[in-house]
């Protein structure tokens, strides 16, 4: 077995080993050391609209479902039966007034108390006691949301979900300063996207300012081109095309774009500032906004662009584009993605309608964008599978301040990772 | 040959034309309002307020075929052989538009692994000439709503 | 439309209804006597004396239908795709009914996973006005012998 | 790896730990401690008609063959040659005069003795000895058959067949007693059917009394609705749709079926009394019966109903249906299971046709039944895969006499289990 | 019946005979100068100076036949469900055969193990009374050039 | 961990252990301790055509590319980025100037050595040095060469290339003297076929002399008709059947049939005297060779007939057929074979020709004759996958001289095996 010295070497000064990568007891680790100690995001209370909605999450590789309880309050149970520990529910979402165990009918209240239990007497006297947590769907130690964002923690004692998320609020503030009703909603599906590849790669792609004019060429050429030539594309193409076309800027733009890092792994990238758009609708919103926070706030928080925040380790927000990233590993070398889409409520629909395209483009199986990225993912998983060659380097802007063109935020994140890896259980 | 067999015809020698790597002609089948669609669940009616697998007007489909020959574009060359099967001409369009049903499998061969797709695809044609346009390309895959890994090919 | 043309018309209209999940419009195409029969193995001559994968009268496959729709049924939705091809008449059963042969193939796709199933099809067809219902469907899986996990679906 | 004494404090009164279900490590001691220990079904003699029938076999995922020798008898041996130990025998079943490995023709007796070599002569000086039974096709250390009813075990100390089996024979005897001709044959072909869940869950379902009524409502309902309203079923689907139906047994019904508990963990579920069938064929048969057996034992035996009797580990009888089931685990969460079905020698066809209509109708992959159950399992086995909660109750009844609404019999099944599997090698 | 659907049908027969193991009358539509091909690589022209996945004259073909029912053959049976589709007639080759254009898949069941082949096939067709022989029958599969376990059946 | 004096035990006088087979920690040994240290064959100089021309290969799951450099010298690379370990080339063959990591572009002379980085200035003062070969395409540690055969060596420390392939240059000596040019190169593509064995059971069939008749008498039988009946074959068709009726030889022939032993465990199996081609381009190839050598010396060459010459443990070569046979381990159970064919440079087309047919018949994934050696590799693969018998008899013609009907060359591979897993790191 890994000891926690050895764990503790694997990542040094400018450089980590590639088992980090690629070894399943290592992995293991991290799902008992990392995701089931940080506040990992499962879900936003859109989704939950009444009492006895439910959607299911995955953190660590438990199966948890998210509930909405009578009293409003929002529950994270197990999805295991305290009796013989089936899957209770096997629908992605949906709506109960209890759960019930397909095999044996015991039933559960949301907060994941045993309801009732067919024939109970069969229990007499075997000490079997309903209020028992144990024989219930057990609610995960700590639950807590952030004006709508739903985090849980797997671990009873630990810091607070506002201490651990820290700066990285701002996002999801701005996204609700620019909602005219001040709420979001997540709408519109989900992607699923399986990659190849280790869970920290996708991570460590997230605000790779030096990669994109690279790697994204082959979409970057027809993009510039179709916004030139015909076909004449349709408004919301013409979007989507200069949102491929965007990956093209230079080392000097990227390297003016600030990345924060924070505590606990967490980093933010900057985005560019959008040109203003111009329509009547977007103007009309403006308008909307500008009625509630005043023309100085709403400039200012409309140039206030976030291109990603990173709730290391398990998702991530696009505050700018309405998205939020769910990442769920699923083995060392492979991983789930989901994408969902957030809608600002009261805002014209032509802006939603743009948030869905970005979705499309950039993060659909099909994207023409991730094509290359999810391609480069898994060359990064094979060229360190087979031993031999042991270390990879992070040293980019080790002496400069963070931006898109350093690896500050890659070693931001290694150090969260070796001190949840190395602090005892 | 009759009208049914004309169009199996058609489709025939679109999804031949993918199958060859022939984009361009296949990119000429379609009209200038053409719309190339991969609904995210087979009850989507609206592009708009729900994500799709695909949904491109003739400048996407243009950028991917772009891609799709960019030689720096990874992950690729993707080989594909559709098989298309159970024609059915299904009356028209409001527009009038001629509508086709049928049902298709795709073996896609890309970084040496083979995978199989499916399902329905409903064809809106216009005539032109003793042949067709394509308006809209409408695929509804088996799977649709599951998990995918990329979809770089046209279905 | 030739009458070949036409016999497969029927074929894909047939499983369109199943991959619809218009189970009843399918089931209607059955005649009260009907058998849905998917033997064990492709040599099986007699259901009474060997075990079938499938073996149903009208009875039964109201009874699956009945399952496929229930609120508490699990490992389900079910969404199948079939493909059908080398549709070809085959002369006459002796009692007169219509023999027509064909392939197929169908995507399963259920709990999240896409399974592939295939294999030789007789149905036995009777004349009903312009059109036929179904005496005898026969599916000799690809796989038969083989060990399978669950068939849900009609094929 | 895991100790005995780790492995003891997996089953406590009460409760087991999940790893009995999910942990590769345990799977393979029960491999090894279990499988290769009990004495396990692998065939009937009716499958060996002739001297030189085979068919093949597996214990503990060794694969053998069973073969009838010259003499009568019945030889187990490994289908494995004893040269490069290639698998000798491909087909499922057959008739040979010697087996040939088909790499460099050695052939080898039925009782695996190596018969020949093809220019043995390179073996001179080197020891080469063809009586040493390594370089046969090596027996099994004990084979023995009850009434027909063939099973080995691979290893040679522990107690005769007739105690492992005790009264779980009774079954067997009922059959034979049924059969005008007093024989039994397995006939109409077999079920294969996979399952992804670990071996015991199918064991701990096959004498749940309290879920038919829950779990198999999808076709309850249905195959009652189908028994009074059109279609008009033919009468094998009557009888099929009753069979199904009859899985609507009340609670109180439930609870009076006994199950009894037996040594090794066998343990045997009752049926309920079957009305007498009324058709002229049945009837015929009877009279055949009380030719035999005179009226007054007839009426015991065809009253004397049992739904499954299970040979713990390995396979079941259902003896009033006449089928045979045998369980046979691939991976922890992987198992086969093979179905067979019993002809009454001398009975009219009505009746075995009944038997195959009752295996299409409740284990075919295809059952209506089955799919229900199947899917429990799986949800079983997905719900305790994660780490997290790690107890399994299996309390119900523990005071109360062993019915088909008690877990007397799981809990009879895990004492077994633990007595193998802590037991000295 | 039109020429293309009588083409289509000879395919499918052709096909049938295969999947029900009838490799005599299968082996009789050849010509004595067919060649049966499945290239290494769809850009493959020359037979003799690159190496095929099969490239077998009827001797060849012969010889796999009595392999494929030798009682010591290993690894067998195998049994296949061709699915035929995508027909399409392609005007002459320079010798006159009649050049017919389809796409398949082919599910192979051996040793309890389910695969996918697929790909696209080239049939040269010479008159022969009322139907036809073959002198060609090339198939492009779609993993050309991948990594391969066994092909023992003819696709 | 299996210690070096358990793997010792494994092999043993007249026996081995199954385990050498079917275990996967013993498989790990093997790719560290004899794939990782041997010379390992690559390919071949005529792949290689022009500086840039590279080639992928791969040696104990190691990623490599080998190229031709500017000098004309040949390099041998991981294929693996320094940056952050993506694979590098994804083509299997091509040229390049110098290399391009597709993530960050950082170049890589075909030498390995980093060329160039974007915006290197990030990593001012961070030590970073693009001389540090850590940060390039790693050169393996050890590359040579015979006569255009291109072997590598992961180890630094070890023998010298010629003293590795002692006598064995023989075969490739033969080949080149046969070239009327006196070179040979790789031609007409390659076949790749997976074989579902250990690596070891497809070397050990390589000089089997015993197996043929029996194997493949499923294609003899209707090879030898097919010799005799209609069909008439074509020329090309005649020559493969009969190599594939070639199968067919006495046992004595087989015996008659010398197996050299060689260190470092190679091996190499005569071939039957190839009955002089008569055809008038034949004769022609024959006069241009002693138009070359002389009568005398080419009478010697073309009856000097090597079937196959085995390079434990990477390739093997048949001299005769000139074909070149690559062996790819993947899993303890999973293995690729990689067929390629040489072309004598300067003979006539018509024996390329033949040697098309010849790979055809003989190693094409459709091959009459692999069919039947696959299937009996998978066996001999399964029949010793469970435990049980735990011991393979290698002691055929032990007092023997070697020849094709003994398993000298088996004992001679295993002394190698032995020597090279027990040897210190
Ligand atoms: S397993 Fe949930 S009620 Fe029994
Ligand atoms: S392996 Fe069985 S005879 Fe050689
Ligand atoms: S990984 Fe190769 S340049 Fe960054
Ligand atoms: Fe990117
Ligand atoms: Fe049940
Ligand atoms: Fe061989």
């Amino acid at each position: 077995m890994t000891t926690d010295h050895a764990i503790a070497d694997l990542v040094q000064p400018g450089r980590v080993h590639r088992r980090v990568y690629t070894d399943p007891a290592i992995f293991e680790h991290e799902m008992a050391r990392i995701f089931a100690r940080a506040w990992c995001y499962i879900g936003h209370e859109s989704q939950l609209p009444v009492a006895g909605s439910f959607i299911r999450a995955t953190i660590a590789r438990r199966e948890l479902v998210v509930v909405r309880r009578e009293n409003g309050e929002i529950a994270v149970l197990h999805n295991r039966c305290g009796h013989r520990g089936a899957l209770v529910v096997a629908e992605r979402s949906g709506r109960v007034n209890r759960f019930r165990c397909p095999y044996h009918a015991w039933t559960f209240r949301t907060d994941g108390r045993l309801q009732s239990v067919p024939c109970i007497e069969g229990y007499d006297g075997t000490g079997f006691d309903t209020s028992d947590p144990a024989l219930g769907m057990r609610p995960v130690p700590r639950v807590a949301a952030y004006r709508g964002f739903i985090f849980a923690s797997l671990t009873a004692e630990g810091v607070s979900l506002e201490d651990f998320l820290g700066p990285t609020t701002a996002a999801i503030d701005n996204m609700l300063d620019r909602a005219p009703d001040g709420r979001l909603e997540i709408a519109g599906g989900c992607f699923r996207v399986r990659q190849r590849s280790n869970w920290k790669i996708y991570l460590e792609n997230m605000h790779d300012g030096l990669h994109p004019m690279i790697v994204h060429q082959p979409s970057i050429d027809p993009a510039r081109e179709g916004t030139k030539k015909p076909p004449t594309p349709t408004p919301d193409s013409a979007f989507a095309l200069g949102v491929i076309a965007a990956n093209g800027q230079t080392y000097e733009a990227m390297a003016a774009l600030p990345v924060r890092l924070f505590p606990f792994g967490h980093t933010e990238m900057a985005a560019f500032r959008a040109n203003p758009a111009t329509d009547p609708e977007f103007r009309a919103y403006r308008e909307q906004l500008v009625g509630r926070h005043g023309e100085e706030r709403v400039a200012r928080l409309l140039s206030d662009n976030r291109l990603s925040t990173m709730f290391y380790p398990s998702a991530s927000v696009q505050a700018t584009s309405l998205q939020m990233r769910v990442i769920i590993p699923e083995a060392v070398d492979r991983t789930l993605i989901e994408v969902w889409t957030l809608r600002l409520v009261g805002a014209p629909e032509s802006l939603y309608r743009r948030t869905v395209v970005l979705a499309n483009t950039a993060h659909s199986p099909s994207s023409l964008i991730k094509h290359d990225d999810f391609a480069i993912y898994a060359r990064v998983q094979d060229g360190m599978a087979a031993d031999g060659i042991e270390w990879i380097d992070t040293r980019r802007g080790m002496n400069d301040p963070s931006t898109s063109m350093s690896e500050a935020y890659i070693r931001n994140q290694f150090a969260a990772w070796r001190a949840y890896m190395t602090e005892a259980a | 040959m009759t009208d049914e067999a004309a169009v199996a015809r058609f489709l025939y020698d679109e999804a031949e034309l993918l199958d060859c790597g022939a984009y361009d002609r296949w990119f000429a089948l379609f009209t200038e309002d053409a719309r190339y669609w991969v609904p995210s669940h087979p009850q989507q009616t609206d592009p708009a307020r729900e994500v799709s697998l695909f949904y491109e007007d003739p400048a996407l489909m243009h950028a991917r075929i772009g891609r799709l020959r960019h030689p720096r574009a990874l992950g690729l060359p993707v080989r594909t052989s559709h098989l298309i099967g159970n024609v059915r001409t299904d009356g028209n369009a409001p527009n009038g538009d001629l509508v086709v049903r049928s049902r298709f499998q795709m073996i896609e061969f890309v970084a040496e692994e083979q995978r199989l797709h499916g399902g329905a695809v409903m064809h809106h044609l216009v005539a032109d000439g003793d042949s067709w346009k394509i308006r809209l390309k409408r695929v509804d895959l088996a799977n649709a709503g599951g998990v995918f890994e990329l979809l770089q090919a046209f279905f």
